[in-house]
This record gives C-alpha cells, sequence and structure tokens, in this order.
C-alpha cells in the first residue's frame, strides 16, 4: 500500500506481463519496455510468466484486481485469451498486445496489437534467399519451438514465397526448438544424412539457431556462409558479428525494441485519439551487403 | 559356481539395455537398408553406422551419439549414487546452467581457464551441498527440495549472465566441448565421460562409499542402526550429483562456445534419471550400475539422434520415444520375460 | 495445553497453518489483496490443477508416481477443441469421450505397470510421450473453441456474489472432487487399501488385499483426473493447446508433497493437496501482487518461498509431533 | 531315530476326513531347493505343528499353500476339491486364513484400520468407521489384548503386532488357520492366552497349521507333528507318539544332547565394584519414555533384562546405544563417558547392538550376506579405508560357518534367507566389530532349538572372552539360563535387581507380579 500512496497525480499504471526471459531477443524486448516506462514516469508493474499462459492469465487477473489503468502483455501463444480480455473489458481497463496477436472473436477486446508480422519475416527472408540464390537452392530448415506462433508463421510466410520457386526446395526440416545447442546438434545430423551433401541454403527461424549451425558447418570442414548460404530472423547482436565475420549472410530483423512505440500508443489511447488496430515495427533486413563495424556498434541488443 | 551367478549380477542386470540399445541400432540399419534398398549399403556415408575421418578424426552418427549424449551421461553418473541413496536431483539441468554461466561471465573477463574451472564447478558442488543439506540434514523429501533449486537455479544462472546469450572465445574453454586428442580421436566429451565413470567407479567401488550409498538406500534406519552416518553419505551423493552437473554444464556451454542460462541443460534431469532407471536402478534405492547408467545415457541419446537421422518431425517425435522407452521396460521386466518363456514353451510343446 | 490431535494429523495441520500465515503476510503487504477475488482466484485459476493433483495423490499414496499428467491435459484439451470444430462434436460429448480416453489410457499404464512389474516412473514417462505426440498428432496447433455451449459452461460467473464477484463454474468442479476425492480416500475400501498398498505393499498382498486391482484403479483415477483437469483446463481458456501444461506434473507433485503426503506412500491427506495447491497458488499472487521482479528474480523468489515454507511446515510439524507426543504421554 | 518310511498316522482304520492335503509341492528359488516333493496334509479340528530348522522350508511350506508364492509343482486339496490360490487373497476366499512370519500389517494405518483392512463393514459403500472399532476391540479381545485401536501401527512394539495380527486372522470365518511362528515374542501369559484361543478354534472344527520352534509349546497345544528338514519331508507323527528327544534329532539330523545349563562362571561377578565395570549407565533416563534406570556390567558378565511385553526393555536398550538421546544420565564405558544419542559414538566405544525388529531396524534387505556382515565395522572404519575383497569374503565365511548361517553363498541376498539365519547375519554383524558391549533384543525370536542352543553358548563363550552382555529375551527360563544378574523392569521403571541364589524363574516372575504399580492402588 505504500506503493500506492507514492503515486503522483495524473501518474498512469501499466501492469505488463512478460512471457519469460528465454532469449536475448526477449531480454532487450523487456529491457526496452522497462526503460521507457521510467523514462516517462510511467508506474510499471511486471510480471514474468516464465513461459506459461496460466502465469499470464493470472498476472492478468491479478492486474484487473488491483485496478491498474492499462494493460500490456506478449501473450505465450494466440489462442485461450477470450475469457480474461472479457474479464478485463469489463472492469474498463484497455489491453494493448505487444509482439504477437490473438485469437479472439470480438477484436474490441483490445485496443491494438504494436509488433512484427511473423508471415512477412518469413516471406522476406524466402524473398532474399530467391534473390540471393537466383531461385535455385536445396534447403535445409531450423524449425523454432514446435507448435509455436513463430515457429508456424515464419514456417508459413517463407513457404509460401518459395512455392513460386520449383527449384527452391527444402530438403531437410526439423525443430531447433530455437536454441543454439539444439541448432547445432540437428544440424550436424542433417549434414551426415544422405542428403547432407546437397544443403547449399539453411533458412533458420532465428538467430541462435543459426549460430549453433554456423559451428557445425565449420566442424564439418565447410565453410558457412560460402558453401551454404545461410538466412535467419531477429537481428541479435551475434547474428551481426556473425555477419562482418562472413559466417551468416542475412538476418531478418525482428525488432525487439518496442518500449516507444507501446507507451506512445497508450498515450495517445488516453488522450482519447483514435489508434488502428495493428501498429506495424519497423524493420530492416540485413545482410552482407549493409552490415559493417559502424552498424554493429549501433545495435543496442 | 554359485557365487558366481550372484556375482554377476551387474552384468545381468546391463544385458538390458544393452539389448535394447541393439535392437534400436538395428532398427536403424533396416532404415537405412530401405531407404538405399539394399542391405549391403550399411556403412556407406550418410548410413547410420557409416564413420568417415574428417582432419583425421572419426565422425558419424555413432560417434556423434557419444558427443552429445556425453552430458546426460555424467549427470546419469551423479544422478545414480543419489538415486541409489533413495532420493532424486530435480536441479541437475539448472545446475548446469549455473555452471556453464559461471565459466562464460568469468571467461569473458578474461580469466584463465585454471581459475574459470575450478570456480565453476565449486560453485556447482555448493550447489549440491544445498540439496545435501535439505535431504540429509532438514529431511526435506528429495522431489521437493531438489525443485526448489531447479526452480530457483535459472534464476540464478539468469542473473549471472544478466539474462543475456555470452558468447566467449577461449581455446581451453572451445576444447572442453568440441576437441579431438591427437592421440584418442574421440569426442573429448566422451572422454570426460570414461574418466568420470573411472573416478565414480573407483570413489564407490574401491573405497566403501557404494557399500553405504547402497545400504543407506536399501535400509536407511537399519544403516544408522549399524553405525552408518546417513547423513553424511546422502549429502556427499548430493554433492557429487553437483559435481558431475558442474562438467555436464561446462561441456554444454563449450559445445556452443556460448552460455545460454535459458536452456542450458533444460528437461536434461529427466532424461538422466532415465539413463539410471533404465540402467538398472531402483528409483526406490538401493543398488546402483553405473555401467548401466552409461549405456542408458547412450540409448536415449542413440534414440535422438535416430528421431533427426530418419526426419520423424518434431511433434511427433515422442511417439517413437515413448514406443522406445517402453519396450526397454517390458525387456527389463523380469516379469514380462518369464510370462512370454512360458507362453513360449507352451507353443514348443 | 491440551492438544488432542493425533500425530498424523500434525504436518496437515502445520500445511493449514502456512496456508493462512502467507494469506496474512499478502494481507498486510498489498492493497486489494484481501478481496474476494483473490480468493475466488485461488480456487479458479487453479482449478486444473487441483484437480490433477487429486489424481496424482493417489498414485503417491500408492507409492507411485505419475509423470503423464501435463501430457494427459494438454492432449485432452486440444482432443476437446478438435472433435468440436473438426468433427462438429456437442461440447459435452466431446468432453466425455475426451474424459473416457484419458481414463483408459490411466487403467492401460496401471496394467502395464501391475502386470509386467515395471517401474512407475519409466511407464508414466512413456505415457508422457505418448499423450504429448498424440495431442500434436490431433492438431498440430493451438486451437480456440468458438462454441455457445462453451462460452456458456465456460462463463465466470456461474453465482455472483454480493460483491459483484462471480465464481465459475471449474472452481465448484475443483471442489466437488475434492470433497469427492476425500470420501473416496478416507471412507471407502479403495481408499483403504490405497493407503495399505502404499504403506507396505507386500504385506497388503500378504494380507490378502486385491493389490493388482487396486493399483490398475488408481492409475485409471489419475487418468481420469488428468483429463477432467484438460476439460477444465478447456473451460479456462476457451482452447485447446497440444504444447501447453508442458511440467505440469511437477506443479502437481509439488503440492501433493505440500500438503504433507509422503512420497514413500501410505501417509497423507486428500484435503492437505487442496492446501498445496493453494499455497503454490499464493505464492504465485503474491509475486504477482509485488509487481516489479525481474524474470530471474520471479524463478529466484518462486524458489526461495517455496524453501521457506516447506521449511517452516517441517519446523512446525516436527515441534507439533513433540508437542502432542509428550501430551498423550502425560494424558496417560 | 524314528522310522521315517512308516507314517504312525496312517495304520489307523477309520480314515479321519482331510480338511487339507497338499502332495508333491515342490518349490525352487535360485540356488535353493526350498520344498522337494513335500506331503502334508492337516485335519478338521486339529492342530498340526510344522517343525524343522531355520532355512528347512517351513515358511516356504505355507507360502506354497496360500499362494503367495507359485509352487513349481504339487496339489492342494480343500475338502477334496483342488485349488490353486495365485494370491492370498485367493486363498483367503477359498478359507484360508494365514499369519505369516514377518508380521504383515501397515505401518502408518491404525490398529483397526489393519483389523478391517479388505473386509471393512459398509453401508451405501461408505465404510463404518466406528464398526471397525468396535470389531477391532472385539477382535483383540480374543487374543486378550487391550489397547486403543486408533494409534498407528508404527508406534506398537513387535509383540503388540504380533497380536493384532493373529486377531486380524481370526477374525476371518476360516476353515484353515495358519500361524507362522506367532509366538516368537509373546511371553508366558500371552502365549497361554493365544493357546486358548486356539483350542477355542479347534473344537469349532476349524484346522490350525502351526510353526514354532518352541518344543514345550508344541506339545503343549499340537496334536499332530510334521518335520520338515533341507526341503524335504522326514515325516508326519501324532505329538504324544513322538518324544522330545526324537523331534529333535529329526529336526537336526544328528545326535542331540540338550543344552547344559550356564555353569556360573562368575561368581565374584556381583562382588566386582561397578567402578571397574566395563559399562556403566547411571540414572539413564527419557522423559515420557524410561524412568532414571542404572546399572553396570563387567566384563565376562551378562545382565539379563526381564519384564512384561512393554515394559521398557527395548526403549532401555536404544537409549544405551545412542538411537534415542537421554534427558538424564549417562553412560560410561570403562570409566569414559560417551556423547548422548550419537550411535556412531556408541560403537566407537565398542558398544553393538542387535535389535528386536529384524525387518525394519536389522537387515539391509538388498545386500549380500557378506555385505551385510561387514556393514558394521566398514560403517566404523569409515568410506575411505574399505576393508579388501578378500578380507570381507574370510570374515563373512568364517562367520558363516561359526553361526552356522544357512545361505547358498555369502553373496545371496539377505532378504530371501529365511527369519532364523537373518538373526545370525545380524549377530555376525556385530561380532565382527569385536565389541567390549553387546546389547542384544530378543537375539533368540524365530531360532530354531538347535541354534538358539548355539547362540547361548555363543553368548557364554563370547562372556568367557572377556565381553559384557546384555541380554533380552521374553522367555524367562533363557534369561535364567543365560544371566549373572536381572535387571527387572516394570512399566518402564527399573524395580529390582536379581542375582545368584534368587536368580530363578518363579523368584522373578513374583518380582514383577508382586510390585503392583502405584497408579493401581488408588
Ligand atoms: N524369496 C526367496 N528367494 C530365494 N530363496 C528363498 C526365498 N525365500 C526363502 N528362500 C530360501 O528357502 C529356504 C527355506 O526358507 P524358509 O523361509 O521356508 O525357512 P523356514 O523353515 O521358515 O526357516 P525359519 O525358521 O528360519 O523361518 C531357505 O534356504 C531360504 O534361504
Ligand atoms: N501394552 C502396550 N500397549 C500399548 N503400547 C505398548 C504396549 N507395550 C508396548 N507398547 C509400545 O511399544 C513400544 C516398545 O515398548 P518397550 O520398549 O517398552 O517394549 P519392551 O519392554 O521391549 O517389550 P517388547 O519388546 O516385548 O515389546 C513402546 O513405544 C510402547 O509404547
Ligand atoms: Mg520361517
Ligand atoms: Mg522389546
Amino acid at each position: 500500500s505504500s506503493k500506492q500512496s507514492e503515486k503522483q497525480e495524473g501518474q498512469i499504471t501499466v501492469g505488463f506481463s512478460q512471457i519469460g526471459a528465454e532469449s536475448g531477443w526477449r531480454t532487450a524486448n523487456t529491457q526496452s519496455i522497462k526503460s521507457e516506462a521510467e523514462k516517462r514516469g510511467v508506474d510499471l508493474r511486471f510480471s514474468d510468466a516464465q513461459g506459461k499462459q496460466e502465469n499470464q492469465i493470472r498476472a492478468i487477473r491479478t492486474f484487473i484486481q488491483q485496478k491498474v489503468d492499462v494493460i500490456a502483455f506478449s501473450p505465450v501463444v494466440e489462442t485461450g485469451w477470450q475469457p480474461v480480455l472479457e474479464e478485463a473489458k469489463r472492469a474498463g481497463i484497455p489491453v494493448f498486445l505487444t509482439d504477437r496477436a490473438v485469437d479472439v472473436t470480438d477484436d474490441s477486446l483490445y485496443v491494438s496489437f504494436i509488433g512484427s508480422d511473423f508471415i512477412e519475416e518469413g516471406r522476406r527472408a524466402g524473398e532474399w534467399l530467391a534473390k540471393k540464390m537466383d531461385g535455385k537452392a536445396k534447403i535445409a530448415e531450423l524449425q523454432g519451438t514446435t507448435g509455436s506462433a513463430p515457429a508456424i508463421d515464419r514456417k508459413k510466410g517463407f513457404e509460401a514465397f518459395i512455392a513460386d520457386y520449383p527449384e527452391m526446395t527444402i530438403i531437410k526440416s526439423q525443430s531447433g526448438d530455437f536454441t543454439r545447442a539444439k541448432g547445432k546438434e540437428v544440424f550436424e545430423a542433417f549434414l551426415r544424412s544422405p542428403e547432407g551433401s546437397e544443403i547449399n541454403a539453411l533458412y533458420a527461424h532465428n538467430d541462435d539457431m543459426a549460430l549453433g549451425a554456423i559451428q557445425a558447418i565449420e566442424e564439418a570442414g565447410k565453410k558457412p556462409g560460402t558453401d551454404i548460404v545461410i538466412v535467419s530472423i531477429d537481428g541479435v547482436h551475434d547474428a551481426f558479428q556473425a555477419i562482418l565475420d562472413g559466417k551468416l549472410n542475412c538476418t531478418v530483423e525482428c525488432n525487439p525494441l518496442i518500449g516507444p512505440q507501446v507507451f506512445d500508443a497508450v498515450e495517445k489511447y488516453l488522450a482519447g485519439e483514435e489508434l488502428p488496430k495493428r501498429i506495424q515495427i519497423e524493420e530492416g533486413v540485413f545482410d552482407e551487403n549493409i552490415v559493417t563495424q559502424e552498424v554493429l556498434d549501433k545495435r543496442q541488443y | 559356481m554359485e557365487t558366481k551367478t550372484f556375482r554377476s549380477r551387474a552384468a545381468t542386470k546391463i544385458v538390458w539395455p544393452v539389448l535394447a540399445l541393439a535392437l534400436l541400432i538395428l532398427v536403424n540399419v533396416l532404415l537405412d537398408a530401405r531407404s538405399f534398398n539394399s542391405f549391403t549399403d550399411a556403412f556407406r556415408e550418410g548410413a547410420f553406422l557409416h564413420i568417415s575421418f574428417k582432419n583425421g578424426y572419426p565422425s558419424g552418427a555413432l560417434i556423434d551419439i557419444l558427443n552429445h549424449g556425453s552430458k546426460v551421461m555424467i549427470l546419469a553418473l551423479g544422478m545414480s549414487l543419489v538415486i541409489a541413496t533413495g532420493g532424486v536431483d530435480l536441479s541437475v539441468g539448472a545446475v548446469m546452467a549455473i555452471s556453464g554461466a559461471t565459466a562464460a561471465v568469468l571467461t569473458v573477463r578474461g580469466l584463465p581457464p585454471t581459475v574459470v574451472i575450478p570456480i565453476a564447478l565449486l560453485i556447482s558442488m555448493v550447489c549440491g551441498l544445498w540439496n545435501g543439506i535439505l535431504v540429509g540434514m532438514l529431511k526435506i523429501q528429495p522431489i521437493v527440495a531438489t525443485l526448489i533449486l531447479m526452480v530457483a537455479g535459472r534464476g540464478v544462472a539468469q542473473m549471472i549472465t544478466g539474462a543475456q546469450i555470452i558468447t566467449f572465445h577461449s581455446p581451453v574453454m572451445e576444447f572442453i566441448g568440441n576437441g579431438r586428442l591427437a592421440w584418442l580421436p574421440l569426442p573429448f566429451p566422451f572422454i570426460l565421460v570414461l574418466i568420470m565413470l573411472f573416478i565414480t567407479w573407483v570413489s564407490t567401488r574401491k573405497t566403501a562409499i557404494g557399500l553405504l550409498v547402497e545400504s543407506v538406500g536399501s535400509n536407511p534406519t537399519a544403516s544408522r542402526f549399524a553405525g552408518v552416518r546417513a547423513t553424511s553419505v546422502i549429502m556427499m551423493a548430493y554433492i557429487f550429483s553437483g559435481f558431475c552437473a558442474g562438467i555436464a554444464g561446462l561441456i554444454a556451454a563449450s559445445n556452443i562456445k556460448a552460455a545460454d542460462p535459458t536452456h542450458a541443460g533444460l528437461l536434461l534431469e529427466m532424461d538422466a534419471i532415465f539413463a539410471v532407471v533404465v540402467g538398472g536402478t531402483a528409483l526406490t534405492g538401493g543398488r546402483f550400475f553405473l555401467g548401466g547408467a552409461i549405456i542408458g545415457g547412450i540409448l536415449i541419446q542413440t534414440l535422438t539422434t535416430t528421431m533427426y537421422a530418419q526426419d520423424v518431425s518434431a511433434d511427433v517425435a515422442p511417439l517413437p520415444k515413448a514406443i522406445v522407452v517402453l519396450i526397454v521396460c517390458l525387456i527389463q521386466s523380469e516379469t514380462f520375460r518369464n510370462k512370454l518363456s512360458k507362453t513360449w514353451r507352451r507353443k514348443q510343446s | 495445553m491440551k492438544l488432542r490431535l493425533p500425530i498424523r494429523y500434525v504436518p496437515v495441520g502445520a500445511t493449514a497453518f502456512i496456508m493462512i500465515l502467507l494469506f496474512w503476510i499478502g494481507a498486510v503487504s498489498f492493497e486489494y489483496f484481501v478481496s474476494p477475488g483473490v480468493v475466488i482466484g485461488l480456487f479458479s485459476e487453479y482449478a486444473f490443477l487441483g484437480i490433477a493433483a487429486i489424481g496424482a495423490t493417489f498414485v503417491i499414496l500408492s507409492g507411485g508416481i505419475d509423470l503423464s499428467v501435463g501430457s494427459v491435459v494438454s492432449f485432452t484439451s486440444i482432443f476437446i477443441a478438435a472433435l468440436i470444430h473438426k468433427h462438429g462434436f456437442h461440447p459435452l460429448a466431446a468432453a466425455l469421450l475426451a474424459i473416457s480416453v484419458g481414463t483408459i489410457f490411466g487403467l492401460s499404464l496401471g496394467f502395464f505397470i501391475q502386470v509386467f512389474d515395471m517401474p512407475p516412473f519409466m511407464v508414466t514417462l512413456a505415457g508422457m510421450f505418448f499423450m504429448r505426440a498424440l495431442g500434436f498428432v490431433v492438431h498440430e496447433q493451438s486451437m480456440s473453441i468458438k462454441h455457445d455451449f462453451y462460452t456458456w459452461i465456460s462463463r465466470d460467473a456461474v453465482l455472483v456474489l454480493p460483491s459483484g464477484d462471480g465464481i465459475p463454474l471449474r472452481a465448484f468442479l475443483m471442489v466437488g472432487c475434492i470433497l469427492i476425492a476425500i470420501v473416496i480416500a478416507h471412507l471407502t475400501r479403495f481408499g483403504r487399501n490405497v493407503y495399505a498398498v502404499g504403506g507396505d505393499e507386500q504385506s497388503a498382498k500378504m494380507m490378502g488385499l486385491p493389490v493388482t486391482s487396486t493399483k490398475i484403479l488408481i492409475y485409471g483415477a489419475a487418468g481420469f483426473c488428468s483429463s477432467l483437469a484438460g476439460f477444465v483446463f478447456t473451460l479456462y481458456k476457451q482452447s485447446g493447446d497440444p504444447a501447453s501444461a508442458v511440467g505440469m506434473e511437477l506443479d502437481a507433485i509439488a503440492a501433493v508433497v505440500i500438503g504433507g503426503t509422503q512420497l514413500t506412500g501410505g501417509v497423507g491427506f486428500m484435503a492437505g493437496t487442496l492446501m498445496g495447491v493453494i499455497i503454490l497458488g499464493l505464492i504465485r499472487t503474491l509475486i504477482d501482487f509485488h509487481g516489479n521482479l525481474n524474470s530471474a528474480w520471479t524463478s529466484i523468489t518462486t524458489g526461495l518461498l517455496l524453501l521457506t515454507f516447506i521449511g517452516l511446515q517441517r519446523g512446525i510439524a516436527h515441534l507439533g509431533e513433540r508437542a502432542v507426543k509428550s501430551n498423550a504421554a502425560e494424558a496417560d | 531315530m524314528p522310522d521315517i518310511h512308516s507314517d504312525p498316522s496312517t495304520p489307523t482304520a477309520v480314515q479321519p476326513r482331510l480338511l487339507l492335503r497338499g502332495t508333491g509341492l515342490d518349490k525352487r528359488f535360485p540356488g535353493v531347493h526350498a520344498l522337494q516333493s513335500v506331503d502334508f496334509d492337516l485335519r478338521p479340528g486339529e492342530v498340526h505343528a510344522l517343525m524343522g530348522e531355520n532355512g528347512a522350508g517351513k515358511s516356504t511350506l505355507i507360502k506354497v499353500l496360500t499362494g503367495f508364492h507359485r509352487k513349481d509343482a504339487g496339489t492342494v486339496l480343500l475338502e477334496d476339491v483342488p485349488i490353486d490360490p495365485a494370491s492370498p487373497k485367493e486363498a483367503e476366499a477359498t478359507g484360508i486364513s494365514t499369519v505369516y512370519q514377518e508380521v504383515n500389517l501397515i505401518p502408518h494405518l491404525s490398529v483397526a484400520e489393519n483389523i478391517g483392512l479388505g473386509r471393512q463393514p459398509t453401508r451405501f459403500g461408505l465404510i463404518q468407521n466406528r464398526a471397525i472399532k468396535q470389531r477391532a476391540q472385539q477382535a483383540l479381545a480374543r487374543v486378550g489384548l487391550k489397547i486403543d485401536v486408533s494409534n498407528s501401527i508404527a508406534e506398537c512394539s513387535i509383540a503388540i503386532r504380533q497380536l493384532v495380527a493373529i486377531a486380524r486372522a481370526i477374525d476371518l470365518d476360516a476353515k484353515v488357520l495358519i500361524l507362522d511362528e506367532p509366538t516368537s515374542s509373546l511371553d508366558a501369559g500371552e502365549t497361554a492366552q493365544l493357546f486358548e484361543v486356539v483350542r477355542n478354534l479347534k473344537a469349532e472344527g476349524i484346522g490350525i497349521i502351526f510353526v514354532t520352534h518352541f518344543l514345550d509349546q508344541v506339545y503343549q497345544i499340537s496334536d499332530r507333528i510334521t518335520v520338515l528338514r533341507n526341503g524335504r519331508l522326514i515325516g508326519t507323527w501324532p505329538a504324544p507318539e513322538l518324544p522330545r528327544i526324537q523331534l529333535i534329532e529329526a529336526m537336526t539330523g544328528n545326535k542331540f544332547s540338550e543344552q547344559q545349563p550356564r555353569t556360573a562362571s562368575v561368581e565374584a561377578g556381583t562382588q566386582r565394584p561397578a567402578e571397574e565395570a566395563v559399562i556403566q549407565v547411571k540414572r539413564l533416563g527419557r522423559r515420557n519414555s524410561i524412568a532414571p534406570t542404572s546399572f553396570h556390567i563387567h566384563a565376562g558378565e551378562t545382565l539379563g533384562i526381564a519384564g512384561l511385553l512393554g515394559s521398557g526393555r527395548t526403549e532401555l536398550a536404544r537409549l544405551v546405544f545412542g538411537i534415542d538421546r537421554a534427558d538424564s544420565g549417562e553412560v560410561r564405558i570403562n570409566g569414559k563417558p560417551i556423547r548422548n544419542g550419537s550411535i556412531p559414538a556408541a560403537i566407537q566405544a565398542k558398544m553393538a547392538f542387535s535389535p528386536e525388529d529384524r525387518k525394519f531396524e536389522g537387515i539391509i534387505p538388498e545386500l549380500s550376506v557378506r555385505e551385510n556382515i561387514i556393514l558394521a565395522l566398514q560403517a566404523q572404519l569409515g568410506p575411505l579405508r574399505p576393508i579388501s575383497r578378500a578380507e570381507q569374503i574370510r570374515l563373512a565365511d568364517q562367520y558363516i560357518q561359526a553361526l552356522k548361517i544357512k545361505t547358498p553363498s555369502p553373496e545371496f541376498p539377505v532378504q530371501n534367507l529365511s527369519g532364523g539365519n537373518q538373526q545370525k547375519v545380524l549377530l555376525a554383524r556385530w561380532l565382527v566389530t569385536q565389541p567390549k558391549f553387546l546389547l542384544l533384543d530378543e537375539p533368540t525370536r524365530g531360532i530354531d532349538v538347535g541354534a538358539k542352543a548355539e547362540i547361548e553358548n555363543l553368548t557364554h563363550q563370547l562372556c568367557q572372552e572377556g565381553m559384557a552382555i546384555l541380554f533380552i529375551s521374553s522367555e524367562l527360563d533363557e534369561i535364567v539360563r543365560t544371566s549373572d544378574r536381572v535387571l527387572v523392569l516394570r512399566d518402564k521403571m527399573p524395580i529390582g535387581e536379581v542375582a545368584k541364589d534368587e536368580l530363578t524363574e518363579p523368584f522373578i516372575m513374583q518380582m514383577i507380579a508382586k510390585h503392583e504399580p502405584e497408579g493401581a492402588a488408588n
């Protein structure tokens, strides 16, 4: 209760439920939200769901009980939000989604979704690869965690794009769980398989798996980036370093630094402005041609 | 003659997991044969049994199994002792993360491996000591006692790295998980397994520790009455398990040349327990079989590698896994074997 | 001071005390903590865990362990969703079918464990893999359940309190299940046999108890509870998800053990499990109310709170047992 | 030696109807042929004693009859109908009710729940706790036990458990009642009470199979005696036709001389000053357990402890050995005080304790005979000074021979030995440590005559070699035979010490009986 009494007049309280801290990308995402809240003097209630949707639902209920002004969260999965969002609506608390969308029948349950489009990311990766390989590639794919929204959508976007290129085929595809260790282990198995010698391109659903695969390629005596062209998604610091080193060819940015945009949206909404249902984040595609030491030094995550 | 039968109990216990392993490898060979349309190609490039020499070092699916399975095998050694005392250690995955995180952060700070490795292992042993105190002295049930560190340990690891993946560059540190010795060209992690197996075997079977562990696990009250210091035996088992987890954590970090506090060793505790139980050690405590645990570790890694090799998609991968686990259990179950041989005999007559 | 509490009720009494203490800590530390919503939340948010933990309690009382809880929950959730949307089942029919599948699954685990004398850990581990995969076979992605009847039964207020807070069906379901489980555990032959099998299986066999059928039924009951929990899970989220509830078996086991049940079997109370679930819920609620822990600290605090309360519970139980013993002796 | 081939019971002209008949019963365990084509029968209304040395196969025969073990060959007829129970449950359903040797009850359930298990009266499927308690009280009354039926079994002493198990068995309407060593920890009074019950059941026409090692009891109660040796049937005789000495010969297979009473070796013992004693116990007590008690034992002396069930004998021994922590008093060995409540300290001071509860406090079931034997010595040496394999085998062989432990191999898991042999392994465990002071709590429980005499002789011998021994037993005659002095306990209090001329059974009995507890007066 002491916390409440310190609250200044007019200060807004925002409850934010984060998925967890499963990657460097996510940590940067959290950091961006927190520092932006501090900068703007917002009273931020932060809850870490440790990867469980149940925890997120509970956190949102707690926010409702604590009567916060605004709720924002990055959903663990897309489904299952209808009941709790209805509750928030009844309590009159506006909800903002970040990073991932939700599947609800009534889209008045949330104000706006601020984040990237995973399908678009997959499409861009495909587009870059098609250009780089002149529409001819035998591709190995490292998928994200089975059943997760980014894994499904990034696969969908990529496949949809290369469907137009008959000579681009995915000859190997496995889940690498979004981790470096799995990425490496799985790619070793790829290389050793009967089709292994044919692989000349790798599409990884995130940078970490690509970084693991790069090690596997090197250990197998091949040159990553040359013998096998590699494109991945996220754009974390280590990936940029790998591009500089010539080991990674391209990373499609998925920008975690959405704090400013989220709080802009919140403030606009509270000021009575109409907001679009979807606010796209600015994201780029970074390949060997763009990334220089300067670009790397400017990266915040 | 009878003396011999009883002395070879360890050997008979190991027969079944070895048999299961052989069966699994056979399945791979058959699948290969099907995809190549011939049996003669069992060793050709791309086949499961194929071993090639790259830069003079052997490589192939079998080698990969030894390489990647080494973490589970080392964990299983420590877990064997803990399970033999009648406990279980769920925190090994989290301790791996702590060990890797410590090593990575210290390496990035520029400390030499001679300092980094001992510190990481020491911290892991402190984690083991913590479990040992909860279980041995405070008598908290092992599953919950170690669940505490399983939950909190990951947080500690994240704190150490600031919830980032810390990439490091250090030839020695990278060697642990990826190196090859010129005179013994197996993956270095597997050599570590052999060393650890030897150390564990000597320190349990060539001292009285093994006997004391087994007696505490089999009947704690009677052991206490016979003068066995059950508390210190239990604490020692958990400390050793922490130590093993520390080594496995170094291997995991070294493998990817980075510490990933969130994913390192995730869910590996289950694999380790599985390996121990497959190897013939009962979860209720008592007799333990180190060789069996190693075979169990190889078995579970072979299973994983098979999934990759046979292009089983990740979402249905647990299905064959379930079948293999069940078959292994069936083979191990004496009751099942008896029933089987009875029906067999009935058919014969 | 005359404590007439039999020794075996002491651990569960300690658990109750800890639960109240925890609530009191929340009450003095946070505004809005003492509210009907928080209390109802403890029952409704944890209904599926509570129901699954009932099954786990039976299994643990019998000296076994069930690792398949989480997979069965997630399988049931996606199976129900798929039956409704892919095959046009009525939600109730879908739930019934899914729960039957879960129960049969549990029975077959019990069959393997008992008839082939295989370790429960391994068999239920195989079961865990099997159900996880089966869930993905049914549908590889999470799926919303959009059906009027479903929306209606899963609405969050079948009973509205004067304060305006609603109590959802699932809270009643959990309380009902716990009550039934208490009766089964403590007032039926089956329940006593569960304790006997867990206390000393060999002796139970020699005493002529139906060990085989009891053990198979126990795992059947666990399968039933897990799949019922899966159904409640879909009420909670109005969706099914084959990737959900990973590691829920550990939560269930933790709740059972915090409730004072011994993992070695034969000792424990169903009511303790309910309190164990509520304690886990309170820990999470406290963390959420605090609202300023970063991710790492969330894990660490969860662990430390768990430790504190298990430690306290053991300490109180220990003191309580001594007090009861000396009182009993004085009374003689 | 009686003629093995002519069964004296068959010549009778009228063949009485047989209740139970087993023929050609055969059972093998790995390494042991425990039953070799054994025939056995039981008539209605008779008590049929089953006799034999430890490991002769008595318990195995019973377990085969009741389906706990599946027999390898043979047939069983119950009232001329072939039965083949697959489990004790099925045997119970056909009317065979059994109390096994290792008292089988569920430790954490109450006495009443244990008695009622599996047959609780129910209404609408719900069990009636009050009815269960009543029925349990009635059942206990039949065996003469008055205890609170809501106590948990774990809190009860072995003797109480044995009575509860018997109460449970006779609570059932059975045709056949099997009692495997039911009296092994009962005192004379309780045994008499039990026999009363047995006679009543007999009168009802129930057939009773009775296993015991007490020869007196056999002749008191049984009509016929069957003797097994090494898994073979030696013969069946009507009890009156088989003289005691021949029974022993049939059991052991060789001529046997009755154990000689103890030659008082230590007349001077009582005169020796207490300060010179190996062990001095001074006002050792624990609240709610046992009142402060003092005694001392010299080298080469045996102190017996006599008392009724629950008089605190076991609790006193536990206190001395440091299993429980004493509230008051101290224990000194050779004048040096021992750290309170520490077992390792007691062992370090060369104490040894063989507990009465073999199953839970004694054996390490999964470990081999060898490992069980060396465990205490190894624990004392600590983990880092292992006893060499050769030395272990030597020690194990030495004591297996010395104590005549019947085991197929030193590597045999101790849990598969017969009850009496497990007891010997425990004794061996402590003898290996060469203790100065040995506490034996019911060391002859479940041990055959031969072995009992061996253990008594062994005690004498150890005593002569200069060991101080504390000997607890429910059999007064044994205590009198073995001890130089006897400490008498009653209601967890010492009520006096007996030596020399007074050291007779009647005197001690009187002493216990005379000393009424103060509470009883008002
Ligand atoms: N489960 C078992 N596995 C292997 N051997 C066994 C098993 N049970 C009993 N035996 C062996 O069978 C033999 C007969 O044992 P049994 O228990 O029938 O003896 P007993 O006559 O009852 O002896 P006691 O008077 O000591 O109780 C012994 O040699 C024993 O070691
Ligand atoms: N008549 C009785 N009623 C209830 N509890 C009893 C009775 N006798 C013994 N007990 C319990 O059994 C336990 C062991 O008792 P104690 O050590 O006094 O037995 P003891 O003198 O060694 O006799 P025995 O070994 O023959 O049981 C104690 O905890 C005691 O409370
Ligand atoms: Mg016997
Ligand atoms: Mg006693």
